[in-house]
């Protein structure tokens, strides 16, 4: 095991919150001070995931790293942790995130010892959840990851200006859409309203087991009433498929993904989103196999409607920011297209996609970010010739387009060729042509904005001129999440190896043969 | 002696190692003409690997494999290089017209600042990397790569001028227009993998010669694989990008845009020539829409007034007959022809180039006489336009001969006839631009000279090529096509004709170019125009793409999310309106209580 | 007839007539006076029922000791207010039918209820019993009382202390 | 004689300090309903406790009577101070808990 008895997991999860502790309690009026606590603390929590992935025992397989300590023995609750392959990829990218997020937001003002306390805060509940092996830790560490959004969204977010408009004109007026306290409140709510299904979903399974164990380990053993794994299967899939964005229950993520700051946003749409799609995956189809079997179709058809729809919402838009939120409703799709074929290829494209989607989620909210935070406008029209003012930034946000749209040698193609792959080979071959539609859709749009940007003469009237390109700490994070993105692009079986060895057992309780 | 697999390794990895050691090294970069230096020397390396590797070919074809996307069972797919006669020689001409395009560009460019020389330097290393990866694909994921890799530097180096919006624009719209031909590839891809289970070419070349590669959709998965290399290699209706693409620098439009890329369709279709031949419909599809693109582009050419635009829809057309030699089934004459084009069209890109360059406009009025100014280039020029039209003894004259002949062979009548015409239109209209720019009576604003050395060295290599390849198969007869007697007699008549045409028109005045105009008005307006292609995809584009998205935000914004709003909405309204019950007035409170009770009572009883 | 079916239908019209005049009566000081009528009839229904001991403490806590406070609290108001205090009343068809119905309802419930028609013999002093039951089988609630008048006392002092 | 009787007596006693509570407008007129309704409860408990032969009925109307008296005096207390405040004890006027 590539942990010989060291609590590595433990210490990736917990690093960021001793951070937030200690910025609390010791760095007050201190900013730099903030920023490294935050850099250090995420930056050991970077190191230690590369460790245990590069550690990983693709022979054994398996969950390594293995740690249980018991809380509530009455009750079965213990903390329980541990990492197969698909958590050992997405605990590497949410580290990666996090720690490019923590530079990206380098030159934040408003109270960023608070800011960056939520944060770290907020991401021991991402790998907490992506290494919980008990259900009922799982759901406390979701939550955990879940509720410092609204604060942060409410309090360091921005507003967008949508003008309300069509036939609910008045209800827009009423809830104040656009304002950064509306994308809040909404995103809490919708995700609230998610994890309310989660919960029921994980108290049936346990008390259908007997009530005697939280443990996932366990509960896999279990063999669970068909009927009891349809209906616990739909409440996973509504209550997971709302982080992950599934159609039409995504209507938080543009709203909250725009209001949100870079560092959040970077977060939100590169990690948070997985973590519902890791939960259809880890507790929908690993705990429920029947469930899984009745259920694909119609997660697979909505995948594909949120690709094309996503897409076509997103050419629609007219904020940058906004673009690349509904960029990430369509590329969630691929995630969840990927798992529903139910073959290998699809799946580990379905766990690819959560890396590679993050990786470029993550780079495209970084840029746009920095591209507001100089030229203090998101609206597209408006803008244009940046790439002769900051060429860097006009690199990096042309390769993140390039990978989103799925250009080979980009993390971006493997994923969606190997869901292309499994979508032919599923049950329902003909979700391939919505999938390679989608990116032809990703292609327009990702390329007329780059062009309306970046290329072009600048604009006649004065208001851009000499911005200055991406500076310092900011370039930490553009860099390590271009070389990801190309790295993971020309070199998969870095990924796919271990990503193999945790889909093709899952597949096999599945009752597939890879 | 070097192994092959090595050669092949070295050809690719030098100008990759050039790209990575550009990008990654920002100083390098921004030196410009070091830049360039270091990719001409990887490129450079490349070619001569390329030389050996073709002079010592093996017998065999050679290939290497390295596991790309491990899975369960062994690896789902694998990059690596295959090495063949037909690679080979593909290898050999990509490197070459890479290298030499490189060299001029160092004098073309010489006005550049050094980090935009730099980046340059740094696409065109990419670009070379990833043409010769297509090249030594050993399998069709791997050849898709490298396609879209191709496709990205076309994009990029299109763009190169990004300040320019029509620059920006043709960019945006050859990636576009070839990705959509690439839905067709990637797709037919996937499909080929559905059936065959694998994506390596000579696992599927010994399924279709075994017969044990199931046929059922084959022949839609070849279209599909079809597709791709209608948009790379600009067939009709797809061929829209090319034209516009000449934004771009002239030297890359030499590269990409004449000599390799636009060429990789027709090397893909030869490539798994084995796979097509099983399909003999998608091959007489192939051979009809080659010809009609071939003639199409070539009544295109005769309406340009911009020099490059001539020799883009030329590109268009020759292209045509390559595909159709192929559809015929004559797949040896249509790669012939694809490799002596590549030569005399980099040839006349690259002397358009040098027009350009010393004139600084692309509009064939503004030129005259030039040919006393520029002997050197005039004398290329003609070189490579005489090539073209398919003159003897030179290259072109070989290869069009094969591909007519092919055609013919193939008892594809129609097809034939329009390349017949094609020869005559394609002699015409490039001897338009002969007369017009080196011997006509306008005359260029200021005192053009003939190029610096380092752009003319390649033109004369090119052109001493060209003259030198067809000279060579003049004397030991060429790679197998026997064509009836009569066809080179047919096609020589009607270049000439073309050319004499030309001259008389363009030269003496005989005829007069309005009075031509009149006669075919109706054909004349329509070639002006594009055929309305590009206003039928502009409305496509704009109608379908934009209009469904516009409806699709809309509907998004303001129906899906409006009845979350109106639910919220109403939580809001209706809460305000329940607020109003609680009136603060104790007494009130114990009216409901007093309510409740009898209730309570109410439902005792009915329990 | 029995004495105690006269006491009771001498004492009924008296302690109903006298509480709806509490709740009728324009005048508060005269709503208070009713009250103490009301509150001395119902010691005598007490003592119908053989509770002496509660009568007199119904007569001396109520009679004597709410109805003082009460008067208190009219004649303080009445001077800060310095006028009479008027007492209306609002809603009177509204509050009639619910009281009404509740009546009904209570009225119904008692006539369909299984109830004695006759009194068991009194089980000796009752006046003994209480306090012995009021030490051993209810000392936990008394004791409970005890605390709830110390903070009602620690209230009143708390409301009737001098604004700051 | 039964118990009917005075549990009826009780009844619109109750009755009557409920319209009382319901209508006056003047909080000390209130209090006076209240205490009428608690008086019937109180008939109630000595009835019960008569009829049933227990002395528990007495002793919880001893402790109703207790603590009706301490809420009583608070609750003049609190009408007091509100006049105090608010110069009206106007039950119609006395709307904080307003929505």
């Amino acid at each position: 095991m590539g942990c010989n008895g060291i609590p590595l997991l433990t210490l990736i999860t917990w690093a960021p919150f001793l951070g937030a502790v200690l910025i609390m309690f010791t760095a007050r009026h201190h900013p730099l001070a903030v920023r490294l606590i935050a850099a250090v603390t995420t930056g050991i929590s970077l190191v230690l995931s590369v460790v245990v992935y590069l550690g990983y025992d693709t022979d054994a397989a398996g969950f390594q790293c293995y740690e249980k300590i018991p809380l509530v023995p009455a009750l079965g609750i213990s903390y329980e942790v541990g990492a197969d392959g698909i958590s050992l990829i997405l605990v590497l990218l949410t580290a990666i995130i996090i720690f490019s997020g923590v530079f990206a937001s380098w030159t934040i003002q408003t109270r960023s010892q608070e800011f960056y306390a939520l944060l770290l805060v907020l991401v021991t509940g991402v790998f907490g959840v992506f290494v919980s092996l008990d259900l009922f830790v799982f759901f406390l560490f979701y939550e955990l990851a879940v509720l410092p959004m609204y604060l942060l969204i409410g309090i360091w977010g921005t507003s967008a200006q949508i003008r309300p408009r069509g036939i609910f004109a008045w209800a827009m007026r009423e809830t104040g859409v656009g304002s950064k306290e509306y994308a809040a409140m909404k995103l809490t709510l919708y995700l609230l309203l998610g994890s309310a299904f989660i919960l029921v979903g994980i108290l049936a399974l346990y008390m259908a087991a007997g009530g005697s164990s939280f443990s996932f380990l366990e509960l896999e053993g279990a063999a669970f009433d068909p009927v009891l794994q349809r209906w616990v299967f739909l409440l996973f899939y509504v209550g997971f498929g709302v982080l992950a964005g599934i159609w039409p229950l995504h209507t938080w993520s543009p709203d909250g993904h725009a209001s949100a700051p870079t560092a959040v946003s970077m977060l939100h749409a590169g990690v948070l989103m997985k973590l519902g799609a890791y939960g259809v995956v880890r507790m929908g189809m690993g705990l429920l196999p029947e469930g899984t079997h009745d259920w694909v179709p119609l997660v697979g058809t909505i995948a594909t409607i949120n690709i094309v729809y996503g897409a076509l919402s997103a050419m629609a838009q007219t904020d940058l920011k906004y673009v690349i939120a509904y960029s990430s409703v369509s590329h969630m799709g691929i995630v969840m297209l990927g798992a529903a074929t139910l073959t290998e290829a699809g799946l580990n494209g379905s766990v690819f996609q959560m890396f590679a989607h993050g990786i470029m989620t993550g780079l495209f909210f970084a840029l746009v970010g920095l591209v507001y935070e100089k030229a203090h406008s998101r609206e597209i029209s408006k803008m244009g010739g940046f790439g002769r003012m900051m060429p860097g930034i006009a690199t990096a946000f042309t390769l993140g387009g390039l990978s989103s749209l799925g250009l080979p040698a980009t993390a971006g193609f493997v994923a969606e060729f190997l869901t292309f792959l499994g979508a032919w080979r599923s049950a329902h071959a003909w979700w391939l042509f919505p999938a390679v539609a989608g990116t032809f859709l990703t292609a327009i749009y990702v390329l007329r904005v780059v062009k309306q940007i970046f290329w072009g003469p600048a604009p006649a009237h004065g208001e851009f001129h000499d911005l200055p390109d991406a500076r310092g700490p900011e370039w930490v994070a553009l860099v390590l999440l271009m070389f990801v993105i190309v790295l993971f692009g020309m070199v998969p079986a870095i990924a796919i190896g271990p990503i193999d060895t945790a889909t093709v057992p899952l597949l096999t309780r599945l009752g597939i043969r890879p | 002696m070097i192994n092959a697999g090595t050669l092949a390794l070295a050809a690719l990895g030098l100008p990759f190692g050039s790209f990575v050691l550009l990008a990654v090294i920002p100083p390098l970069r921004r030196a410009g003409r070091a830049a360039g230096a270091l990719s001409i020397a990887a490129t450079g390396g490349s070619l001569l690997a390329s030389l050996i590797l073709w002079r010592g070919l093996p017998g065999q074809p050679v290939e290497l494999q390295w596991s790309w996307l491990p899975a369960e069972s062994g690896p789902m797919a694998s990059v690596g290089v295959l090495v063949d006669p037909l690679a080979a020689k593909m290898l050999v001409l990509v490197a070459l017209v890479s290298f030499l395009v490189q060299l001029y560009s160092l004098g073309y460019l010489e006005q550049e600042t050094a980090p935009a020389l730099g980046r340059y330097f740094a696409y065109h290393s990419l670009f070379a990397f990833s043409m010769i990866g297509l090249v030594l694909a050993s399998n069709f994921l791997q050849m898709f790569i490298f396609w879209e890799l191709v496709g990205l530097c076309s994009y990029l180096l299109i763009g190169f001028w990004y300040d320019k919006p029509e620059a920006a624009r043709a960019a945006v719209k050859a990636f576009w227009v070839t990705k959509a031909g690439d839905l067709g590839f990637i797709i037919g891809i996937v499909l080929l993998w559905g059936q065959a289970g694998t994506f390596n070419f000579i696992e599927l070349f010994a399924m279709a010669s075994g017969k044990t590669l199931p046929a059922a959709g084959l022949g839609l998965i070849m279209f599909l694989i079809y597709l791709g290399a209608v948009g790379k290699s600009a067939q009709f209706p797809l061929h829209v990008w090319l034209p516009d693409a000449m934004e771009g620098p002239t030297p890359v439009s030499a590269l990409i845009h004449a000599a390799t890329m636009v060429a990789a369709g027709v090397y893909l279709v030869s490539r798994v020539y084995p796979l097509f031949l099983l399909t003999p419909d998608v091959l007489a599809l192939i051979a009809w829409v080659g010809a009609f693109t071939a003639l199409l582009a070539a009544t295109l050419g005769l309406v340009q007034a911009d020099i490059k635009r001539v020799l883009a829809y030329s590109t268009v057309s020759q292209l045509g007959y390559m595909m159709a030699a192929l559809g015929a089934g004559a797949a040896a004459a249509g790669f012939f022809h694809l490799l002596t084009h590549g030569l005399f069209k980099a040839l006349l890109f690259l002397g358009a180039g040098a027009v350009i360059h010393a004139v600084g406009t692309n509009d064939i009025w503004q030129m005259g006489r030039l040919g006393r100014a520029m002997p050197q280039t005039a004398i290329v020029f003609l070189v490579g336009t005489l090539a073209l039209a398919g003159i003897w003894p030179l290259a072109g004259f070989f290869s069009k001969d094969a591909v007519l002949a092919g055609v013919w062979e193939g008892g594809l009548t129609v097809p034939f006839l329009m390349l017949a015409v094609t020869v005559f239109l394609t002699a015409f209209y490039m001897f338009r631009v002969v007369f017009v720019v080196f011997f006509g009576s306008g005359h260029a604003e200021g005192h053009p000279h003939d190029a610096p050395l380092v752009m003319t060295v390649p033109l004369w290599i090119l052109a001493i090529l060209t003259v030198g390849a067809g000279i060579r198969l003049a004397v030991g007869g060429d790679e197998g096509a026997h064509s009836p007697g009569w066809v080179p007699w047919l096609s020589s008549a009607l270049a000439v004709a073309g050319i004499a045409g030309a001259w008389l028109t363009y030269q003496r005045g005989t005829v007069s170019a309005d009075a031509l105009v009149r006669a075919f008005r109706p054909l004349y307006f329509a070639a002006v125009k594009k055929f309305w292609l590009d206003d039928l995809y502009g409305a496509i584009y704009r109608g379908v793409f934009l209009g469904v998205s516009w409806g699709v935000g809309w509907v998004d914004r303001y129906l899906v999310d409006g009845v979350v709003n109106l639910a919220s909405a109403w939580t809001l309204r209706w809460g305000d309106r329940l607020r109003q019950i609680q009136t603060g007035r104790a007494q009130d409170y114990l009216y409901g209580v007093a309510l409740g009770l009898l209730l309570v009572i109410v439902w005792s009883y009915w329990r | 007839m029995t004495l105690e079916a006269a006491g009771f239908w001498g004492l009924a019209p008296v302690l109903l007539a006298s509480s709806l005049a509490v709740v009728l009566s324009k005048n508060l000081f005269h709503s208070v006076l009713y009250l103490a009528l009301a509150l001395v009839a119902t010691a005598g229904v007490f003592l119908l029922l053989q509770a002496e001991f509660l009568a007199a403490v119904q007569v001396l806590l109520y009679a004597g000791g709410v109805i003082t406070i009460v008067v208190f609290a009219i004649v303080v108001t009445e001077r800060l207010v310095g006028e009479r205090l008027a007492q209306t009343n609002r809603g009177v068809i509204n509050g009639g039918l619910i009281s009404l119905a509740v009546l009904i309802w209570i009225v119904v419930f008692i006539a369909g209820a299984q109830l004695p028609r006759t009194a068991p013999p009194p089980p000796g002093d009752l006046t003994q019993a209480i306090g012995r039951d009021l030490l051993t089988r209810f000392v936990l609630p008394f004791e409970l009382l005890a605390v709830l008048f110390l903070a009602g006392l620690l209230g009143a002092l708390f409301f009737a202390r001098k604004e700051e | 004689m039964g118990l009917q009787p005075y549990l009826i007596l009780a009844a619109c006693l109750f009755a009557i300090g409920l319209f009382g509570v319901l209508t006056r407008r003047n909080a000390i007129g209130i209090l006076l309903g209240i205490e009428l309704m608690l008086n019937a409860v109180n008939i109630n408990l000595v009835a019960f406790a008569r009829y049933a032969a227990d002395p528990a009925g007495l002793i919880f109307t001893l402790f109703t009577i207790s603590i009706t008296v301490a809420e009583v005096a608070l609750g003049l207390a609190i009408v007091i101070l509100i006049f105090r405040v608010r110069l009206t004890v106007e039950a119609d006027h006395l709307d904080l808990l307003k929505g």
